[in-house]
């Protein structure tokens, strides 16, 4: 026997692999996508969709005894972080609202810990198992995950994929906030317009060679190419908050630091102190929706922008699941809604989450789920 | 002789342990822990730990250490799938390439740590991290492309057997055939004995210590294959994965000894497929992946304490005049047969 | 022998040894990389010299100094200690959950983090000394459970808050001087821990530790209790691990991936300064050398605009450069083979 | 074999050799003709071993020429040695404790099979190691045994199996008797003597002039490096090679008891004592006494000291120490009582060898009574000057000093603590006869100021010289005791239990 999946790596998806992580049309895509209105339910963006266009999945439908209680199956790369950590307690509230009312049955999950080759053995296990009515997969890297989720199409079952995507369209709905490149655009737009130019700007990144984290950085660094703003720097910091105030302090040292762009909010407070222990104003900053950064802004009052890789969309696999079973039409590929928060809604937004710890994130969207608020809050 | 037949045999009898318990907990929530989807995940997690881990008995063995097989994977995989470039034409090139840039980092590796007077750690920490400067610099992500005939090395099994798991262990056997019936192999549980005696014997201990230094490299190079077969390109975020302690782990759980001298590759064998067993018991019981990294390090250090007391016990010397004693607090090892003949002369 | 753990015969023979060591390797060769580096930096950004960006400097390198003179314990006692940075990494999440931004709490966590440290290390000596289990393995098992645990506790990622009181230790001044500036507390505290670990190495306490990394048997039958020596060493090193959470905790926050990878820079810093892997060799005064070096190396690759990443391999070739030489030196200094009138080089840890 | 009666086999010619800029061996002329014995003596430090070890290619010299069979050689690696004929025998063990004997004797040539057993031919090198120890009447020991699970004797013996296997041209033995004693002598004199008739070249250090004189044809006396005379042994007295080495008479061999030693109480007791290896132990030792505790290998003493000294204890009978009844349960208990244990092998059980004179010396200070350890500690100066120690500096690492000086700073280490009860397990294995005395002296200065004293050693003149009484111990159990000055063969009667003491009596000079 030969598990190989039958056709060869597709040719299409967001990277050739091995290429340059600029895109062009991506990009354009991408950036023209901010501007558009999603379909879909005003208040429950997690079900909205942007320029959607539909697939039948009827036959996937599960009729009569086969509709109850179907098991659905979750290869999750890992929880190694805030935002997936948010992110997999919003999904299993929502599971547990789809488990009530029986769109759902068994939910089971496999976390890789964000090694690859754990993950392709995790898929290739549900596909061996056969129990799978539908397989939900969060790739923990695009090119090299392609080779099984091709095998979780080929046993049949519907494959959703979500967060990352992979090089292959054999999965029938690939659910994914508009992307990377528009959040490194929104960061660096902002800095551009809110700085004089010629202004010193750092960029601090988390790691090279993720796809997500690429797009930002290539958005980024686009949007600064055609603008006045001198980039000193990108540093690599792991997300590591020592690092990232060490790398700051030591840019500081050798001078001025006018705005700051960052990949991901991950330490951005650590940074901003580096400021405060210099003695030296506040930068212009583009963190995420985080909300110890956006308390600090808040606090702090500073000029600053929380770009946000929706958080919401760990809820609508788990929906998808449960509308491709009914039989239900689904984009085929799910872009949701991306939107920054900016200074006008940073109150509002501040005040929907006062309980929430300090690395939650706040469009996580799960207000309405029965669990809110204790299931983020103790965790 | 008969100790390390003794230990091996103690870490199978182990392996067969947790197989059993993980079997029965497994039956008690209703599920079934020998399904040919859990055999097969079981024994295609073992195969790539398995490569790095063979690799890395041998330098154990020569009481050295590699931290940079991580880095030769992903290294490997990348230099595979690039110089593959998606043609079945090429596989071999991708391959060969794969073996020469491995072995070069071995043999770097081994240079430094016997020419250079480096202590091991240090060299391959050093070394990792040179690869790791190298590969985040050029490649930004995957890269390169694996045919798909290439990827039947991934993929492909006989039975319930992944053929990467039966590539495993043919290259076990060899590791095994090696360690006994070349000299430097023989010579490798010399110099990991002790250096000077095999110096002073007539070993020309550098060799040893060079060809495991290789070897390692090069098996974790074959893994490095793997990954790129199983991903269909080259992986540079590999060396995140831990590879290097784990591999240390499963060698020492297998018996081997950490200071070198003691110990084989069949044991190692064992204590891959223990950790994978693990793996994918937790999986079946679908345990927390934070409890899974609790469980993994308290039962490793249990395990281990286990084979290090029975070591103690072995050494213990029948004594002259039984009583019921404890142990005494502080011996060292004494032999076993000393007893019968004591009092004798040779 | 080292010059910094006998008390000096005379001030001109320790000038002399002084003066040898800084030319024959072993611990030498660190200081003399540490004044190359600093040397190189001032070149480039004259601007460095000054007292404050010193400081700065010395603040950022508190904690790994800190670590180090923790992994020195265990190293000199032949072992090795790699769960110091997963518990780093416990200990300030621990912290910000059980804090929770109340300052009334700092002081009870503080010393319940202490608590937890000591009996950490405890875990780790214990399992090491009386279960036998190499340390290597042991305190790699720690390091998972530690990993695993504190984040199964949280849910993953850390919540909670630090007080601002918790802070001040890593992030705060210790006092304003004319112009030098503001000494934060990081240098005081680790130049504190620097002090007592040097005191501590020339109590006999220390030199039975050292003794023991030498050769353990001969120290047991000298009536050292080898066991407890250790353990104390593995308690030392956590508990310092601990006082270097506290730091980073201070300096930065939490972030979810505190303290990762801090255990190979720890061990790194140590064996940089000459501190030989298996026990009984080199002093603490260089192994802080060490920690101040990787550090000066960061900074000197930020100082160049290196790029980022770029810099792991460049400290890589550094590391195994420095210690290339420092091995010759030594070698120079004592004939390869060892074995004669002078005593085979048996004992039973040599080098991991 | 060639070689022939011509010329020498071996000739070294101006050998000379510095360690760290501080010379060795300077000017040294060697000639070993084929079918001679040829002994090497001289004090400790003198530089035999750096001498056999430029001969075996572990050291390289500095400066001299060694010609083999006329022919010049230059080893750079102790395998050019091998492949040259010459095998040799190192003071310190040298094998593999988790091999095999086969493996061991076969280590670095292993012989290769054919066809299908290609490679490594594990059964070949088996029965050739099975051939060899049967031909030397040595069925005991199996080639398959791990060498660990040997005694230290025979683990000696394998070592010179090892050398002679390799149909070597010049066997080069360095103290190869040191571990052994009476009757794995005489096996050493059958093995040499089989060595001489084939027409080797065996050169042979020892200590014991007992065994120079009885099997050395010719004799290199070695001082301080330099070369003092070669001699015809038939031409030689012992007292002619000591005056040699020392540079001066020796006085007496056993110094007298000093002037007002006497017996007082009763300091050390044990009374029915046993454990797994002893059994029925009655040993009373009294202040200002010396008890010698002789027997053959393996006959227990070792194991009485450890016992004696808490590392193993006695899990039977009673031990009181000045007394007060005393449960020595670890090393410690037993320092505290007051017990100091100068062990049997002083670079694994008693140096921290990387560790400086000074740092040795104040050890156990150090790890036992660390509050007063700095005060008492300062007089460990004039105890190292009291032993003579020869050492650059007390900052100089042990590893350098030669085995007798190593042996000095354990002594030192002891006397630091002012014990009541010292036990000395051979302490003058394998040192110089200067140094010998030194020990010799310092024992009866520990009894002239009330120590209670046991002294244990392989050679039986140095218990019987020195000892008031002589404890006999056979198979863990005590077989009669003797007083101080009675004949070796009476001891040996009751060491081999009964059987009329046989040649393995007469040991050392
Ligand atoms: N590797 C070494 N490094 C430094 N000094 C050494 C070394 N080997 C030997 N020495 C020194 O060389 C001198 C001669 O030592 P050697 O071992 O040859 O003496 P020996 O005659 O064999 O003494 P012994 O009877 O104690 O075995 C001694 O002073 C010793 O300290
Ligand atoms: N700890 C040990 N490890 C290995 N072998 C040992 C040990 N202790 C003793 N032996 C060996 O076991 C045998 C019995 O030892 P024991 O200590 O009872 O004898 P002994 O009379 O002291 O002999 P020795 O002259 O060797 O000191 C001896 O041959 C000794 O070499
Ligand atoms: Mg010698
Ligand atoms: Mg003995």
């Amino acid at each position: 026997t030969t598990d190989t999946p039958t056709d060869g790596p597709g040719e299409e998806g967001q990277t050739s692999p091995s290429g340059d992580w600029f895109d062009a049309e991506e990009y354009e895509t991408q950036l023209a996508q901010r501007d558009m209105e999603p379909e879909g339910p005003a208040d429950e963006p997690w079900l909205q969709a942007i320029d959607p266009s539909y697939v039948d999945t009827s036959q996937y439908a599960l009729e009569g005894e086969d509709r109850e209680d179907p098991t659905v199956c979750f290869s999750n790369a890992s929880v190694s972080n805030p935002w997936r950590v948010t992110g997999w307690i919003t999904m299993q509230q929502q599971v547990e609202v789809l488990q009530e009312s029986g769109d759902i049955g068994e939910f089971r999950v496999s976390d890789a810990a964000d090694d690859d080759n754990q993950q392709i053995s995790d898929i290739q296990t549900f596909v061996d198992s056969g129990d799978c009515d539908a397989i939900i997969i969060s790739p923990s890297t695009t090119a090299t995950l392609t080779p099984a989720v091709e095998a979780a199409c080929e046993s049949g079952a519907p494959v959703i994929v979500f967060d990352r995507g992979v090089n292959t369209d054999c999965h029938v709905t690939f659910i994914h906030p508009i992307g990377g490149y528009a959040y490194g655009a929104d960061a660096a737009e902002f800095l551009v317009e809110e700085l004089e130019p010629g202004s010193r700007v750092l960029a601090l990144r988390i790691l090279p060679g993720v796809d997500v984290l690429e797009h930002r950085w290539a958005a980024a660094q686009q949007v600064f190419g055609e603008s006045d703003l001198e980039v000193i720097g990108h540093e690599f910091t792991e997300g590591d908050g020592a690092t990232i105030k060490d790398l700051v302090t030591q840019h500081l040292q050798r001078g001025d630091v006018d705005g700051i762009w960052m990949d991901a909010g991950d330490g951005a407070v650590a940074g901003l102190e580096a400021f405060e222990d210099a003695g030296q104003p506040y930068p212009v900053i583009s963190g995420e929706d985080e909300l110890s950064f956006m308390r600090k802004w808040q606090e702090e009052d500073l000029t600053a922008l929380a770009p946000v890789y929706s958080n919401f969309q760990w809820r609508t696999p788990v929906l998808a699941a449960s509308m491709i079973l009914d039989g239900e039409e689904v984009p085929e590929e799910w872009v949701l809604p991306q939107e920054p928060i900016t200074e006008d809604e940073l109150d509002d937004y501040l005040e929907r989450n006062a309980d929430m710890p300090s690395l939650h994130y706040a469009k996580f969207g799960g207000e309405d789920l029965p669990g809110f608020p204790e299931a983020w809050q103790d965790r | 002789m008969s100790l390390r037949l003794g230990t091996t045999g103690l870490v199978y009898v182990a392996l067969a342990a947790i197989l059993a318990a993980g079997a029965a907990l497994a039956a008690a929530r209703g599920q079934d822990l020998f399904t040919t989807a859990n055999t097969v995940d079981l024994l295609t997690r073992s195969s790539l730990l398995g490569f790095v881990a063979i690799g890395q008995t041998l330098v154990i063995l020569c009481r050295s250490l590699d931290l940079s097989v991580g880095y030769v994977m992903a290294l490997s995989s990348v230099v595979a799938a690039t110089a593959m470039a998606g043609q079945t034409s090429r596989i071999w090139l991708g391959v060969a390439a794969v073996v020469v840039v491995a072995g070069l980092i071995g043999l770097a590796n081994g240079l430094i740590v016997t020419r250079l007077g480096v202590n091991a750690f240090i060299t391959t920490l050093g070394m990792g991290l040179i690869i790791k400067g190298y590969l985040d610099t050029r490649y930004k992500g995957p890269a390169g492309e694996v045919p798909a005939e290439f990827q039947l090395f991934g993929y492909t099994r006989i039975g319930v057997v992944p053929l990467s798991f039966a590539v495993m262990a043919a290259v076990a056997v060899l590791a095994v055939v090696f360690l006994r019936r070349t000299r430097t192999g023989v010579h490798m549980y010399a110099v990991g004995g002790d250096a000077e005696v095999a110096r002073m014997s007539g070993v020309r201990a550098d060799r040893p210590l060079l060809a495991a230094h290789v070897l390692c490299s090069v098996t974790a190079g074959l893994a490095g294959l793997l990954i790129a077969s199983r991903f269909g390109t080259g992986s540079t975020l590999v060396y995140s994965s831990g590879y290097e302690l784990e591999s240390i782990a499963a060698v020492v759980l297998g018996g081997t000894y950490l200071l070198g001298g003691r110990g084989g590759v069949g044991g190692t064998v064992a204590g891959v497929l223990i950790l994978a067993t693990l793996d994918t018991v937790f999986n079946v019981l679908g345990v927390d992946p934070f409890f899974k990294d609790v469980l993994r390090g308290a039962i490793v250090i249990a395990a281990v304490a286990l084979y290090a007391r029975r070591q103690v016990d072995r050494a213990a010397t029948p004594p002259r005049f039984p009583a019921p004693s404890r142990v005494p607090l502080l011996r060292p090892p004494r032999p076993p047969e000393a007893a019968a003949r004591r009092g004798g002369r040779p | 022998m080292t010059a910094t753990d006998t008390p000096a015969a005379g001030a001109s023979g320790a000038l002399r040894r002084a003066g040898a060591a800084l030319a024959g390797g072993g611990g030498g060769t660190v200081f003399a990389l540490l004044v190359l580096v600093f040397a190189v930096i001032f070149a480039i950004n004259p601007g460095f010299a000054r007292p404050p960006s010193l400081l700065a400097f010395a603040q950022q390198a508190a904690p790994l100094v800190v670590l180090a003179v923790g992994q020195y314990l265990v190293i000199v006692s032949g072992e090795l200690d790699l769960s110091v940075g997963s518990l780093v990494g416990a200990q300030v999440v621990v912290a910000a959950r059980l804090i929770d931004g109340q300052e009334p709490m700092t002081l009870p966590v503080l010393l319940l983090m202490l608590a937890f440290g000591a009996a950490v290390g405890l875990v780790n000596g214990l399992v090491t000394t009386v279960l036998k289990v190499p340390s290597i393995i042991a305190t790699l098992g720690m390091m998972l459970v530690l990993y695993g645990a504190v984040r199964l506790w949280t849910g993953g990622a850390p919540t909670g808050a630090l007080s601002e009181a918790f802070r001040v230790a890593g992030r705060g001044d210790a006092v304003v001087l004319p112009f030098i500036g503001g000494v934060p507390w990081a240098v005081v505290i680790a130049a504190a821990a620097g002090a007592a670990a040097v005191a501590l190495m020339r109590s006999p306490y220390g030199r039975t530790l050292t003794a023991v990394g030498d050769n353990a048997t001969a120290a047991s039958f000298s009536g050292a209790r080898v066991w407890r020596v250790r353990t104390l060493a593995f308690v030392g090193s956590s508990v310092l691990a601990t006082l270097a959470a506290v730091l980073i905790g201070g300096f930065a926050g939490v972030t979810a991936q505190v303290g990762e990878g801090l255990e190979f820079s720890a061990i790194t810093a140590v064996v940089l300064g000459g501190v030989v892997l298996g026990g009984g060799r080199g002093t603490v005064l260089a192994a802080i050398g060490g920690a101040l070096a990787v550090e000066a190396l960061f900074t000197l690759f930020n100082q160049l605009y290196l790029p980022s990443t770029i810099q792991p391999a460049v400290q890589g070739l550094i590391i195994i450069a420095a210690v290339a030489y420092a091995a010759r030196e030594r070698s120079r200094r004592s004939p390869r083979a060892p074995a004669a009138a002078g005593g085979p080089e048996k004992s039973p840890r040599e080098e991991v | 074999m060639n070689g022939g009666p011509q010329g020498p086999l071996l000739r070294m010619s101006g050998v000379g050799k510095s360690f760290l800029g501080v010379p060795v061996l300077r000017d040294i002329d060697l000639q070993v003709r084929a079918g001679e014995v040829h002994a090497l003596v001289g004090e400790n430090g003198a530089g035999k071993s750096t001498l056999m070890k430029i001969l075996a290619g572990v050291h390289r010299a500095d400066a001299g020429t060694v010609e083999l069979d006329g022919g010049r050689v230059d080893f750079t690696h102790p395998v050019g040695a091998r492949e040259a004929g010459v095998a040799t025998v190192f003071q310190e063990f040298n094998l593999l404790p988790e091999r095999t004997v086969a493996e061991n004797v076969f280590l670095g040539r292993e012989p290769r099979g054919r066809g299908l057993r290609a490679g490594v031919d594990a059964r070949a090198m088996a029965a050739e190691t099975e051939h060899l120890l049967e031909d030397l009447g040595l069925t005991a020991i199996s080639p398959h045994a791990p060498v660990r699970s040997l005694s230290v004797a025979e683990q000696q013996i394998v070592e010179v199996v090892k050398a002679m296997s390799q149909n070597a041209r010049i066997v080069s033995m360095d103290e190869p008797t040191a571990a052994l004693a009476g009757a794995e002598v005489e096996l050493l004199y059958g093995l040499v003597r089989r060595l001489k008739e084939r027409g080797v070249a065996v050169l042979y250090v020892s200590h014991r002039l007992k065994e120079i004189f009885d099997l050395s044809d010719r004799i290199t006396v070695l001082k301080d490096g330099a070369e003092v005379a070669t001699v015809d042994t038939a031409d030689t007295t012992g007292a002619d090679l000591i005056r040699m080495m020392v540079g001066r008479p020796v006085s007496a061999v056993f110094p007298e008891k000093v002037a007002g030693t006497e017996a007082g109480g009763v300091r050390l007791e044990v009374s029915g004592g046993g454990n797994e290896r002893l059994d029925g132990i009655d040993l009373r030792v009294r202040s200002g006494e010396i008890v010698g505790l002789a027997g053959l290998q393996g006959s227990g003493r070792t194991e009485l000291a450890h016992a004696l000294f808490g590392i193993d204890r006695f899990t039977r009978g009673e031990l009181r120490i000045d007394g007060e009844r005393a449960v020595l349960r670890s090393p410690r208990r037993a320092v505290r009582s007051g017990v100091a244990l100068v062990s049997e092998d002083r670079k694994t059980q008693g140096l921290a060898l990387h560790r400086s004179v000074l740092d040795n010396g104040r050890l156990v200070l150090d790890a036992v009574t660390p509050r007063g350890s700095r005060a008492r500690s300062g007089r460990l100066p004039g105890i190292f000057s009291s032993l003579e120690l020869a050492a650059r500096s007390p900052s100089q690492e042990v590893r350098f000093l030669s085995g007798g000086n190593q042996q000095k700073v354990v002594l030192a280490k002891w006397l630091a603590t002012d014990p009541s009860v010292v036990v000395l397990d051979e302490p003058t294995r394998g040192i110089d006869v200067g140094a010998k005395h030194a020990v010799y002296t310092l024992v009866r200065r520990l009894a002239a100021e009330g120590a209670a004293i046991v002294l244990i050693s392989s050679e039986l003149p140095e218990v019987l010289g020195l000892a008031d009484r002589v404890l006999v111990l056979r198979d863990g159990r005590i077989a009669g005791e003797l007083p101080g000055g009675a004949s070796e063969e009476a001891v040996m009667e009751l060491a081999v239990g009964g059987a009329p003491a046989a040649s393995g009596g007469e040991v050392a000079p």
